[in-house]
């Protein structure tokens, strides 16, 4: 178990290599087994993982370029290892589900390249190798997007892969500036994220380096007004892509909030928490609104991400452990969630290669499995107790009260809307008469498609009802934390917020 | 007195010179004025007492330099009137009077100083060639060497650049073992 | 009258002209060679070229003598042998570029290879002095010799490429020559080091003369580096070079003006020139955004290219604005890491070369060219966007960590806006960067036929790609040795 | 004991989980079956348990933890105590009898099994709301009622209304469940904990500011439930779903939820009556306003929905005023009645083939004599005569509004009792009794098989003598609901239920004498008052207008014009600036050698000109 | 008495009318002739510093101008001879073929 986070990271990334051996016809069950030993390990990690230890575990530390202080270091904890596990679970079933013809070896490989980069940034605790994951996810997304996306791919990959990239650029001035910082406290160089925890930064500093991490972050979440990339990035991705995209590579920046941001700049977080949850709130009714206005299917699940990720921002930013664990176990939920959706959208989309809802109708009595599937899928997302969809979203919008109930509220009026444009997708394409007659011959779930979804529907389900060992595991280390973050804060302000945001009683 | 005259008067005749240089439509014309500037020019380095490089440049410029000259003139054909297209006068010529009065600007200044101990001093009763020749065959003897490679370099390059081997056309310059056509 | 000289042989160190004088020897050689055999293969000159510069590149690496030398003209201290190193390094994978398959008539001549030599024989002075004349001498032998190879590509486009570079250095030249008479009329010595004295000495009084004097020298370096507004030839002198001299020059003459532009503006900046911060803070935004934006707008990928070297150029301009050791060791860093990376990129336009313009009339290497390159031959096409990656920034690529470096510098020298402006840039350098890829990756192939690809693809051309890839993808594996020297000689030079 | 908790609240899951796995099959009898049978078992239980706690007082099972973050610990935990065991067993009773009602009721639809899967689904979730002993709980099973009403109204999903009223319904209770959880939240946050107990206890020593926020929030969550103005809409349209289900979910059980919610949070709401006063306003509008609607409507499922609608108002009334064993008792006897009658317009509707304009019926007593009597008794029960149920219960309410000093609700009430009686045999004349219309329409009307009106007689018995076990069921539950005190004086009382029943009694006779007459004439139907009765106030038109139409308006203005034109234009627009700043310089690069050398020269005279005029020296 | 300025003003005015003749003439056999007077303008300056300096290193620097001015022609001139057989023109405005 000693380099196990090791092998995580890089088994995908040489067993891609290794594909390029692999026969075409192969290829895809080569995927899938190489994803799913993936998987494997990462089970193998949580096994392994201490539940009661807040801390890092099965780090690696080994020194990189000792002269500018970076470092291999890979640790996990609460927070990134169900991060990761859903990366390689995401991922596994996203090649089950594959059903793309055209040069699938390519695909394959990129996808297994792209899971390498995506387990890494979460796992990664050296700032300047996260920042490297970071970025290089961006590029096997950009192939897989415009190759094997529709008619306007290129413009969607290139505005998806500028777009970030411009983005996250800053944050390698915040990255080298915070080594700065901790240069001139310590005297050593060092880019490991513990190491940075420790430092108190003053408070004019911690604005500036805040923002500049944060506009990496929101874009990649995407935070309103830069989420537009978002919409085209999907609309034209391959299903792959998009299962992927939303399940995960969003997550990474929610997780950056987590990770960098709060602990990182305590004061600044607490500073920008206002500004930040009204840009959060528009996020969730904004996106909604432009969901509920969508004709295509696709769409409206794209936007609805970005509503679902404006209150895992928002449940981040509660700054006590309910908002901020329920923040990540709907990261985790979303991913799940809406990489199934999308997947259903993928089969539908393999049947008719048209993703508008007005060219569907009474798809429920036609494909009444199908319907079944997404009709879950559907509750979880609105966020139906007893789904997935609802632990989280109750966790974070719990948790957010305590800061302000008068912006919960508006918030939760991404339920209702939710429930809106979710329902609306559903009775348009679902209800009603066949009115198509080429719909009537559509056939229902296969087994592929099966094998994919009905690990979906059991997750969706049996976290919706026993989310408990996911929650305490996670809020340990959120825990830890916020005691850090409560520590470290330069203005008292911060600390007593903190601690008062944490505590029941005294709320209005 | 004898001093001042002769810088006006060489003043006057380089800048005349150079004037022709740089207006005088007809090539020949401009030559002959560039080789006159020249001379002109080693005029004040006698002034000055570089008496060694007056004869420089008199050899180098106004020989070897204006042969070549004069030889190229001969092959591109340029001794008639020079018809020359100017695009944008107004600019280079605005251009042209900015940066005059600015260089001039500059060089009026009194940038010199009195405090300067001299690295390489001219002896009172020493020739200008015995300190030049002293000078460059010790301290600068790399420079000097390195001067004689550029020289070198410029033949060579002056040999091949002229020579027939750049004669060929183009296709046939680049041959290949298959040859692949494509539509 | 004047006194006998006695002058002690140790005293000239000769060793210090050890270096050049190989290559000397070796141009020498090839074109007598030359002269007594005719008809020699051109992979006989390549490689005996090669080994001059070998062992020119052990005369460097191995020499241990004192830093100056011969009457205090050469200058062999950290940065002049640094610099010398890599020169020789570029210069010792450019030249093999010659073995392509297709055979050019420029390879063949002997003088060729001697003014190749000759070339680098200037650069080596030019980066080996701190006496202006030395360095100016330098810079015309490698830039005649420069101007000839162009030349020797023999298209007219090349002939056109020599006479615009020929005239510009001439007018660069000028702009020399005249800086170096402002330095020596405020100083009475045409040696740097002297002059930061005097300078010093005087408060930099008259400051109009010394900053007179730094114009002109921006000039001319200026042009080297092709500065924004200096840098008008090198799109069209790179498209009408050859790949691999193209490529050479994206390297080689800048490095050798970079480590000049270090000892003489570092000195004023250093010394409270705040004007000439300014003065280059301008010209170093300036370059980088303008060359980025006219980059963006390309249809040519090897103008695409040359408009990105302007804008690394610029970047490291940067290094020398900052003028920290830890900036200084990071343009000797970048710079090296740049080098393979653009030798490896330049390469493949050497390999993917057409006899004829068959995508585009005017251009040989427009985008359309590479478009769905992936299904016709992938490893080519992976290879290449690795290339392109890594110039674009992305980490873990070479250029990336030199890039981290210089903005690490910029930044703990509190140069937050330097560093911001650094990345935006790479932001917008980033899209033409991608347009390649997108063209090589995402688009469709014009045609199915690998052969008009790799017509010019050989054994050599490959091992010195993938040789490039190799340094390219695994630069991090090699960026602490590498700083290491780097930072030890930069600081044994003091700067 | 703890046992037949779980088999009370499992069993209906089982039967669901079962019954879906055929789900997609053609009808197989047997799910029917199975699912009456596996509630009938969950009845049993109930019973059981409804005997234990009279016997040994409430039971606590914590089952599982459920949710644990921060200081957040949310368990699976269940409480049978007076309350919910009523609840449970009015519930699966209720549940059973439509259950077996079904089998007859669904016995062509291909969607048979399908159906029970969802009505055992529904009795899950409903168990989960009233067995929860924490507000978390309840609110699984309050979204779980809404997920499976809004299944359930669109069973037909074909049809277009059906899958609107579905959506509908969802919707709107997705209102007020976001005010509800606003209300949780505050709990959280004030006391650290959702457990009744804990709750109820912490409350007294509260500021009195926050419990009214806290129970103006939890009412609000009520009112999407129970349907109470302004979200009453959804409530009359989702009788789009199959008539079981309209007397399953919309008539005895989901829709008395928001009951069941103010009368478990009794405790809370003793403390600020002024909200309670505010829910009886509120209950009492909706009793007139909602029996006035169903005075003229002709659809024989929206006038008992409407109807249900008015009986909630009075639940509220008596819940608002503190009278929670009344309004707990009124909800018991309720769900009979209105269950049957429903069923027994079930009948109707089969045989009249799902026709459901009254006004097309008429004279069915001949062909439908069990189901006659039975809606006959219903409706008796409905209008409130003695002895039938709705007597005892409806009657309580009055006293409890007069009691209380409320003259205005009491008055509502008294009218409201009146229109109930009035519509209810308006709708039994002109359905049973009177003209025989449906032969015009070719319709021939058969009663509905035998099982089915034998498993409507237990619901027309209760509906008899329901009323009867008031003071058992008084003793009973006020063991854990607070005791309702009467100062009347014995004359005012009797005063009280002479004046009701003789509003009631005149009621009837007027409708049947109208209707017997045949009815009344066309030119009322251009009144005014007839037109805005007919079309509900205009409210769903209000909504149409002024809610969905705007709002998808401004969806779509949001999308095409903000996100598009602005958000993604500027995100473009700084693309193209930056592109196109590129196509401006590139002509800078035009090839001329004379410009090159000029540009080198300008770059000189710009520098050299700011050395001469800008020289900083700091 | 002429003093180090009145070379230097010379220089200035030799080398502005170079930069003329740089900047105006289109002709590239012209055009190399104004880069001479750059050349030239600049030796004068050396001289007079060095005379004025009492130093040698002027006159040095002046003596491998005239050096480098010798070799820039005979490159140059080659240059222009491949131009011409290849173009016919020496005219300035035929090198347009690449640009943009």
């Amino acid at each position: 178990m000693d380099h196990i986070l090791s092998l995580i990271v890089f088994f995908p990334a040489v067993a891609g290599l290794l594909g390029f051996m692999v026969n075409k016809d192969s290829a895809r069950a080569y995927g899938i087994s190489v994803s799913a030993i993936e998987f494997l390990l990462c089970l193998v990690l949580w096994i392994g993982f201490d539940g009661s230890n807040a801390g890092y575990q099965f780090v690696e530390y080994s020194p990189l370029i000792p002269s500018i202080g970076m470092s291999y270091y890979l640790g996990v904890d609460g927070i990134s290892l169900f991060l990761a596990l859903l990366t390689s679970f995401i991922t596994m079933i996203a090649l089950i589900s594959l059903s793309i013809e055209k040069d699938v070896k390519n695909l394959i490989i990129s996808v297994l390249f792209l899971e390498m980069t995506m387990v890494g940034v979460f796992l990664i605790l050296d700032v300047i190798l996260f920042y490297a994951f970071w970025e290089l996810s961006l590029v096997p997304m950009l192939y897989i997007i415009g190759a094997w996306g529709s008619a306007q791919r290129l413009y969607a990959a290139v505005k998806f892969f500028l777009y970030t990239f411009a983005g996250s650029v800053l944050m390698l001035v915040g990255i080298l500036y915070m080594a700065f910082l901790y240069h001139d406290a310590t005297g050593v160089w060092s880019f490991a994220l513990p190491d940075w925890y420790l430092l108190q930064i003053p408070f004019d500093t911690q604005l500036w380096l805040f923002g500049a991490f944060f506009l990496a972050f929101a874009i990649k979440v995407p935070m309103f007004p830069f989420h537009t990339w978002l919409p085209y990035a999907h609309g034209q991705a391959p299903t792959i892509g998009s299962i992927i995209l939303a399940a995960v590579l969003l997550k990474m920046g929610s997780y950056g909030f987590v990770r960098f941001s709060l602990p990182l700049f305590p004061d600044a977080a607490v500073y920008f928490l206002y500004p930040i949850a009204i840009i959060a709130i528009i996020m969730v009714i904004y996106a909604a609104m432009v969901a509920y206005a969508q004709e295509d299917m696709k769409q409206v699940i794209a936007y609805s991400s970005i509503s679902h990720m404006g209150i895992v921002v928002l449940g981040t930013f509660a700054m006590n452990a309910e908002g901020i664990t329920g923040s990540i176990f709907l990261m985790l939920s979303h991913g799940i969630v809406s990489g199934a959706l999308f997947m259903l959208v993928g089969v539908i989309y393999d049947r008719r290669h048209t993703k508008l809802m007005k060219d569907f109708g009474g798809l429920a009595s036609v494909m009444p499995g199908f319907a079944t599937v997404y009709g879950i899928m559907l509750m979880a997302s609105v966020g139906l107790p007893l789904s997935i969809g609802f632990v989280g979203e109750f966790l974070s919008l719990a948790g957010f009260y305590k800061v302000s109930w008068i912006m919960t509220l508006l918030a939760g009026t991404g339920i209702i809307l939710g429930a809106i444009y979710m329902l609306t997708l559903y009775k348009k394409s679902f209800f009603g008469e066949v009115t198509h007659e080429e719909n009537k011959g559509l056939k229902d779930l296969n087994g592929k498609e099966l094998t994919a979804l009905v690990p979906l529907v059991a997750l969706v389900v049996i976290l919706g009802v026993y989310p408990k060992p996911i929650l305490t595991t996670i809020d340990m280390s959120v825990k830890k934390m916020l005691v850090l973050m409560e520590k470290k804060a330069i203005d008292p302000n911060t600390s007593k917020f903190i601690i008062n945001v944490n505590s029941i009683g005294g709320t209005k | 007195m004898y001093e001042i005259i002769a810088f006006y008067i060489f003043s006057a005749l380089t800048i005349g010179m150079f004037t022709i240089v740089v207006l005088s439509k007809n090539a020949l014309y401009a030559m002959s004025a560039l080789a006159g500037g020249m001379i002109f020019i080693s005029g004040f380095f006698f002034i000055l007492g570089a008496e060694f490089l007056g004869v420089v440049q008199i050899t180098v410029y106004s020989g070897a330099v204006m042969a070549l000259y004069a030889f190229g003139m001969m092959f591109f054909d340029t001794t008639r009137d020079v018809k020359e297209n100017i695009k944008n006068k107004k600019i280079a010529y605005t251009l042209s009077i900015l940066s005059a009065i600015l260089i001039l600007a500059i060089l009026c200044a009194p940038f010199f100083s009195g405090a300067i101990q001299a690295n390489y001093p001219s002896l009172q009763n020493t020739g200008n060639i015995q300190m030049i020749g002293l000078v460059l065959f010790t301290k600068y003897l790399v420079p000097f060497e390195l001067a004689a490679i550029m020289l070198l370099v410029a033949m060579i390059a002056g040999i091949v650049l002229a020579s027939k081997k750049m004669d060929l056309e183009e296709e046939m310059s680049e041959e290949c073992d298959v040859v692949k056509e494509v539509k | 009258m004047l006194e006998p000289i006695s002058i002690s042989m140790a005293s000239l160190n000769l060793p210090a002209l050890l270096p050049m004088a190989i290559l000397v020897v070796g141009a020498l050689g090839v074109i007598c060679i030359d002269l007594m055999a005719k008809g020699l293969n051109r992979s006989f000159y390549t490689m005996i070229t090669v080994l001059f510069i070998l062992l020119d590149l052990g005369a460097v690496i191995g020499y241990n003598g004192s830093i100056r030398g011969f009457f205090d003209v050469m200058l062999v201290d950290g940065i002049a042998r640094i610099a010398q190193v890599i020169i020789l390094v570029a210069s010792a994978f450019f030249v093999p570029l010659s073995l392509s398959h297709r055979h050019f008539k420029e390879f063949k001549m002997a003088e060729y290879y001697a003014l190749f030599m000759f070339m680098i024989v200037g650069f080596q002075f030019m980066v080996a002095s701190d006496n202006l004349i030395l360095i100016f001498l330098g810079l015309e032998t490698s830039s005649l010799a420069l101007y000839t190879l162009i030349a020797l590509h023999n298209r007219a486009k090349a002939f056109e490429a020599a006479i615009k570079y020929f005239t510009m250095g001439a007018l660069a030249a000028g702009f020399y020559t005249l800086s170096a008479l402002i330095f020596y009329a405020l100083t009475g010595s045409v040696e740097i080091h002297q002059i930061e004295q005097v300078l010093i000495e005087r408060d930099f009084e008259p400051l109009v003369g010394v900053l007179a004097g730094t114009v002109f020298m921006i000039g001319a370096l200026g042009f080297k580096l092709s500065l924004v507004p200096s840098h008008t030839w090198t799109p069209d002198v790179y498209e009408g070079s050859s790949a691999p001299l193209a490529g050479y020059m994206s390297i080689v003459p800048k490095i050798a003006g970079f480590v000049v532009a270090m000892r003489l503006f570092e000195m004023l900046v250093l010394s409270g020139v705040v004007w000439l911060e300014y003065i280059l803070y301008g010209v170093v935004v300036l370059t980088m955004t303008l060359a980025n934006i006219t980059a963006l707008v390309q249809e040519d990928v090897k103008r695409m290219l040359a408009f990105s070297s302007i804008s690394h150029a610029g970047s490291m301009m940067a290094a020398i604005l900052i003028g920290t050791t830890q900036a200084n060791s990071a343009l000797f860093l970048y710079w090296t890491l740049f080098m393979f990376t653009n030798l490896g990129a330049f390469a493949m336009l050497w390999i993917v070369r057409h006899q004829k313009n068959l995508w585009d009339e005017r251009y040989q290497h427009p985008f359309t060219k590479f478009s769905g390159m992936v299904k016709i031959m992938p490893i080519t096409a992976t290879i290449m966007g690795v290339f392109m990656f890594a110039l674009a920034g992305m980490p873990p690529f070479s250029v990336f960590w030199g890039k981290l470096y210089l903005i690490s510098a910029a930044v703990n020298s509190q140069f937050i806006w330097l560093a911001i402006i650094i990345v935006l840039n790479s932001a917008i350098a980033v899209y033409y960067y991608m347009k390649l890829v997108i063209y090589m990756f995402l688009k469709d192939p014009v045609s199915n036929d690998a052969g008009i690809y790799a017509t010019n693809a050989s054994t050599p051309l490959k091992v010195i790609v993938g040789f490039a890839a190799m340094m390219t993808l695994f630069a991090v594996l090699f960026v602490e040795p590498l700083l290491n020297v780097i930072t030890k000689y930069v600081i044994a030079s003091g700067f | 004991m703890e046992k037949f908790v779980y088999i009370a609240l499992f069993a209906p899951l089982l039967s669901s989980l079962l019954v879906a796995l055929f789900a997609a099959r053609p009808k197989m009898l047997f799910t029917g079956i199975l699912a009456s049978a596996l509630i009938g078992l969950s009845m049993v239980a109930s019973f059981v348990l409804l005997i234990d706690v009279n016997a040994n007082g409430a039971l606590h099972v914590k089952m599982m933890d459920w949710i644990d973050a921060g200081n957040l610990h949310v368990p699976f935990g269940f409480v049978v105590d007076q309350v919910s065991v009523i609840m449970m067993v009015t519930v699966t009773l209720v549940s059973t009898i439509v259950h077996i009602y079904s089998i007859g009721y669904m016995d062509h639809d291909k969607s048979f099994n399908r159906f029970f899967s969802y009505l055992s689904a529904f009795v899950f979730s409903m168990m989960i709301l009233v067995m929860s002993d924490n507000f978390v709980g309840l609110f699984i099973g309050w979204e779980g009622v809404g997920l499976c009403s809004w299944l359930l109204i669109g069973f037909w999903y074909h049809k277009h209304s059906a899958s609107w009223a579905a959506n509908e319904a969802f919707i709107m209770n997705r209102i007020a469940d976001l005010g509800m959880l606003m209300g949780l939240f505050l709990i959280y946050w004030q006391i650290g904990s959702f457990q009744y107990d804990i709750v109820f206890a912490a409350v007294k020593s509260m500021d009195i500011t926050i419990v009214t926020t806290i129970g103006t929030f939890l009412f609000i969550g009520a009112m999407g439930k129970s349907a109470q103005f302004p979200l009453h809409t959804w409530l009359a349209d989702a009788m789009e779903g199959p008539t079981p289900v309209s007397a399953l979910i919309h008539a005895a059980t989901m829709v008395t939820a928001g009951v069941y919610l103010v009368i478990r949070c009794g405790e809370l709401y003793t403390l600020i009556p002024h909200i309670g006063f505010a829910i009886a306003s509120l209950g009492a509008f909706v009793a007139v306003f909602a029996a006035s609607m169903a005075l003229v409507n002709n659809d024989l499922k929206r006038i008992i929905a409407y109807s249900t609608l008015s009986q909630l108002g009075y639940m509220f009334v008596a819940a608002g005023l503190g009278a929670y064993w009344i309004a707990l008792f009124h909800l018991m006897t309720h769900a009979f009645f209105k269950s049957l009658l429903f069923l027994g317009a079930g009948n109707v509707m089969h045989a009249m083939h799902d026709e459901l304009n009254i006004k097309k019926m008429g004279g069915l007593y001949g062909s439908m004599k069990a189901t006659a009597i039975l809606m006959s008794v219903a409706s008796v029960a409905l209008a409130g005569i003695y002895p039938f149920a709705g007597f005892f219960s409806k009657d309580k309410i009055l006293e409890v509004a007069f009691n209380h000093g409320a003259y205005y609700l009491w008055f509502a009430l008294f009218i409201g009792a009146g229109m109930t009686a009035f519509y209810s045999f308006r709708l039994v004349m002109l359905v049973f009794f009177g003209e025989k219309e449906h032969p015009k329409y070719g319709i021939h009307p058969h009663e509905a098989q035998p099982f089915v009106i034998y498993a409507l007689m237990p619901l027309g018995l209760l509906a008899i003598i329901a009323g009867f076990f008031e003071h058992s069921f008084e003793g009973f539950v006020t063991r854990l609901l607070s005791h309702y005190e009467v100062h009347l004086s014995h004359g005012t009382e009797w005063a009280l239920i002479a004046g009701t029943s003789a509003i009631a009694i005149s009621g009837i006779a007027f409708a049947i004498y109208m209707y017997s007459r045949g009815g009344f004439s066309k030119s009322l139907e251009n009144r005014a008052c007839y037109k805005l009765l007919i079309n509900q106030y205009f409210i769903p038109k209000l909504y149409a207008m002024y809610i969905m139409r705007p709002f998808t308006v401004l969806s779509h203005f949001i999308w095409q014009k903000i996100d598009v034109k602005i958000v993604d234009a500027t995100v473009d627009m700084i693309a193209k600036i930056v592109y196109g700043t590129g196509t401006k310089t590139r002509q800078m690069q035009n090839g001329n050698l004379s410009d090159m050398l000029r540009w080198m020269i300008v770059g000189m005279v710009v520098l050299l000109a700011l050395a001469i005029f800008y020289r900083p020296m700091v | 008495m002429i003093t180090l300025t009145h070379y230097l003003v010379l220089t200035g005015i030799l080398f502005s009318i170079g930069l003329v003749g740089v900047m105006r003439r289109t002709n590239l056999l012209m055009l190399f002739f104004s880069t001479e007077i750059l050349l030239n303008a600049v030796n004068v300056g050396f001289v007079a510093v060095s005379k004025y300096y009492g130093d040698l290193s002027g006159q040095m620097f002046s003596f491998f101008i005239i050096a480098v001015a010798a070799s820039e022609v005979a490159v140059g001139l080659g240059l222009l001879i491949l131009w011409y057989k290849r173009n016919g023109s020496i005219d300035l405005n035929s090198l347009q073929m690449m640009k943009g």
